[in-house]
């Protein structure tokens, strides 16, 4: 891939897993400045608690009280930037999305709520 | 010391340069392989918008793009990743003043259509 | 070339039975009893902006593979696409409410049992479609059963109007008498048919259906002839009004009102026919803005979505609609005023619109997005029309909410 | 039958609220005299209708009920807010023909 711009083609792109599965957007992008070397691109960050950051200190108080309530902690996935395979209309990772803790809600939902309804599981179309 | 940055906290930021001389606003951070073959990839150039009304638009990302596309060409400067220092996401600095450099044309990364599978 | 057809017939049925619903259905009622044709011009405005709004999120989701949604989130990044976001959330929400009071209203006035008790079986039957059925099944069985709408325009014919002067309401005049109220009735009357759910969810159909760039033309011609006739039923709703309820001088302060409107010109079968529209209609919009509110809040922030999929496979998709509809019905179910709420709903879906409507000039005119098919001129001179009026209409909305508020 | 007229020993607290209600809600006696005239016309429609068949009378009954408490809304403003006698007298006169209309509405139905 030549050129990739970070902020108009990385940030806020969809994700999708190995199994070209949808694990949500690219919330946050981390570099890793080193003295008298470019900065690396480190890792994608998939969270909640990301996103809320940039947009403010009043959404990172609503996250956060969400969690307190619901009393979980923030879910932040961390992805190294290597594990990236393409990037176009969405961004594609070497990842299982089932593992990351990014999916962890729909796991949870899928858990206690959707498998506990008939017709809720089975096979992948209706 | 190895420190990181987020480069979502840094996106819109104003650039000054050492005299406290606003430059313009990170618009963008490209990133290239630092080596043919190998998987890693690091930031050589950072993308400025420094148009006038973008700027005074408050350099948004949503204004950003309306100046873009109705002809308000915000030009773009190109700065080095030697040029500036980004340690501080609030205020990313330039290393030195610097004069104005051509503005180059827009970088053009397609993502349109059904979207470009990379080699990666 | 016959899938095709099939697909435009399809569009078109989709259009004509999913017009109208409980908004357009008051808003018409209300502007014929009190302004006769003279406001037939804001229900023509409306399907025509409904035209281009869902040719253009129909083409952006062919052409770039990503939905309206998607793109608000992509291209302006997550701090201002929550604008869009909470307040499409919001007013869909009170819009789904009121959907699900208009089905209990009709099935209080065809069994006399109390619309209060109604509301949550409804929600229940809508999640139990939407958890078992597919998205062809909620747009195509909706659509179908919505043509029994076509009764507005057999009523319409059967009062003889004079047509030249129905023709001479569709041109825009100023209010004789009662200007606040004139105007509030032309802005719900638009808030009515231009609602931010119609193309989410269609831009997402584009996508479950896997429309391509050969598709665009199917796109234009459903988009156009699907809000025409979509439109048009909601023109003769505005001219059956006028002919019944104008000369006796009878304002409609309660939903129930409307089931009037009907009989004169076609007897016991208007009434029956007028309950049956207000019911299926309402029930096909129900599903279809349950299912808008999740696909607006998966794509948003990059959840698994599809109504294809089995529920499990995109479990906070479909947990989404599920909470969605409990919520909607709780209103109805304590005994809120549907009229009320409906009229409500109409006027802040209008004065939403400039979040949805703006961004898509840039998006329509953004060569990363659209490659060739970026908007012509005269696509753009349209859709900046649009904007223009969507902002004037967010200016205008609170004050005469106020002063021509019901 | 006189309109029922609310005796004056209620808490003060109920009435301030009923005039403040009646102040912004009512808009005034022309409000409700329009809106008392537009029910008289849907009652008198709907006594049609019943008498022709077009609706069912488990219908009809819900708009006379809808029609009572428009009666009785237009009673409680008539009664607290300060209208002038004119405007008490009209607001009287449209609640009574309302009245007719739901009588001779209620003779059709079974």
């Amino acid at each position: 891939m030549k050129g990739v711009a970070l902020i108009h083609d990385v940030l806020d792109a969809q994700l999708l897993d190995r199994t070209q599965q949808k694990m949500g957007r690219v919330d946050g992008l981390v570099l890793e400045l080193r003295d008298g070397e470019p900065p690396r691109v480190a890792e994608l960050l998939v969270g909640g608690s990301i996103a809320a950051e940039r947009v403010g200190g009043w959404m990172t108080a609503i996250v956060r009280g969400c969690c307190r309530v619901l009393r979980i902690e923030p879910a932040v996935s961390r992805i190294p930037f290597d594990a990236v395979e393409a990037i176009g209309a969405c961004v594609e990772v070497k990842v299982d999305a089932r593992s990351t803790s990014a999916m962890r809600t729909e796991r949870w939902l899928d858990e206690h709520f959707a498998c506990r309804i008939p017709g809720g599981s089975g096979e992948e179309r209706k | 010391m190895t420190r990181t940055v987020r480069v979502d906290l840094l996106s819109g930021r104003v650039v000054r340069d050492t005299t406290g001389r606003r430059i313009g606003r990170i618009h963008d951070l490209i990133a290239e392989v630092a080596h043919p073959g190998s998987g890693e990839y690091v930031v050589r150039q950072i993308h400025l918008s420094t148009g006038g009304l973008v700027e005074r638009l408050g350099g948004t990302h949503f204004a950003r793009i309306l100046a873009e596309r109705f002809g308000v060409e915000s030009n773009r400067l190109v700065v080095d990743w030697r040029d500036i220092d980004l340690s501080d996401p609030e205020r990313p600095t330039l290393r030195r003043p610097l004069e104005r450099q051509a503005a180059v044309s827009r970088a053009r990364s397609s993502r349109a259509g059904a979207g470009r599978r990379g080699s990666g | 070339m016959s899938r095709k057809i099939a697909e435009v017939a399809l569009g078109v049925v989709t259009g004509i039975g999913g017009f109208l619903e409980v908004g357009s259905l008051a808003t018409a009622v209300q502007g014929g009893a009190e302004f006769g044709f003279q406001l037939g011009w804001a229900v023509l405005l409306g399907s025509a902006s409904l035209m281009v709004l869902m040719e253009a999120s129909g083409r952006l989701a062919a052409v770039s593979d990503r939905t309206l949604i998607d793109q608000l989130r992509e291209r302006f990044g997550i701090r201002f696409f929550l604008l869009p976001l909470v307040v499409g959330f919001v007013v869909s929400l009170l819009v789904l409410a009121s959907e699900i009071g208009g089905v209990s209203l009709a099935l209080q006035m065809a069994t006399g049992v109390r619309f209060q008790l109604w509301a949550l079986p409804i929600a229940f039957l809508a999640w139990l479609l939407l958890w078992r059925g597919t998205f062809s099944l909620v747009e195509n069985g909706t659509a179908i059963l919505g043509l029994v709408s076509v009764v507005f325009l057999v009523g319409a014919a059967a009062l003889h109007p004079r047509w030249t002067s129905v023709g001479a309401g569709l041109i825009p005049s100023r209010a004789t008498h009662e200007v606040a109220r004139y105007w509030y009735l032309a802005i719900s009357i638009l808030g009515a048919s231009i609602s931010p759910y119609l193309y989410a969810f269609y831009s997402s159909g584009a996508i479950e259906d896997g429309w391509t760039t050969e598709d665009l033309g199917v796109n234009r011609i459903t988009a156009v002839l699907g809000n025409l006739f979509g439109g048009g039923l909601a023109l003769m709703t505005l001219v059956v009004a006028a002919m019944v309820f104008l000369p006796r001088h009878i304002h409609v302060d309660a939903y129930e009102q409307t089931a009037l409107v009907l009989t004169p010109a076609l007897s016991h079968p208007g009434f029956v026919f007028f309950l049956a529209t207000l019911a299926i209609t309402c029930f096909g919009t129900t599903l279809e803005i349950a299912l808008a509110i999740a696909y607006m809040l998966a794509q948003g922030l990059g959840w698994p979505w599809s109504e294809n999929m089995r529920p499990a496979a995109d479990s906070r998709f479909s947990f989404t609609y599920t909470v969605v509809l409990l919520v909607a019905a709780i209103p109805i179910a304590l005994g809120v005023n549907v009229l009320g709420l409906t009229n409500i709903s109409m006027v802040l879906t209008a004065a939403s619109l400039p979040v949805t409507v703006v961004p898509m000039v840039v998006l329509m005119n953004d060569r990363d997005v659209m490659g060739k098919s970026v908007n012509g001129f005269v696509g753009n001179v349209a859709l900046v029309a649009l904007a223009v009026m969507s902002c004037v209409i967010l200016l205008a909305a609170i004050p005469l909410q106020l002063l021509g508020g019901s | 039958m006189a309109i029922p007229s609310r005796s004056r020993r209620g808490a003060p607290v109920p009435l301030i609220a009923l005039a403040a209600l009646a102040a912004c809600g009512g808009g005034g006696a022309k409000q409700q005299v329009e809106s008392l005239d537009s029910w008289r016309a849907t009652i008198d429609l709907a006594t049609e209708a019943q008498l022709r068949g077009w609706v069912t009378p488990r219908y009809a009954h819900q708009l006379r009920d809808k029609a009572r408490t428009a009666l009785a809304d237009a009673a409680k403003s008539a009664n607290s807010s300060d209208l002038s006698a004119a405007a008490r007298d009209s607001v009287t006169d449209a609640a009574r023909s309302l009245e007719a209309a739901v009588a001779s509405l209620e003779r059709v139905g079974p």
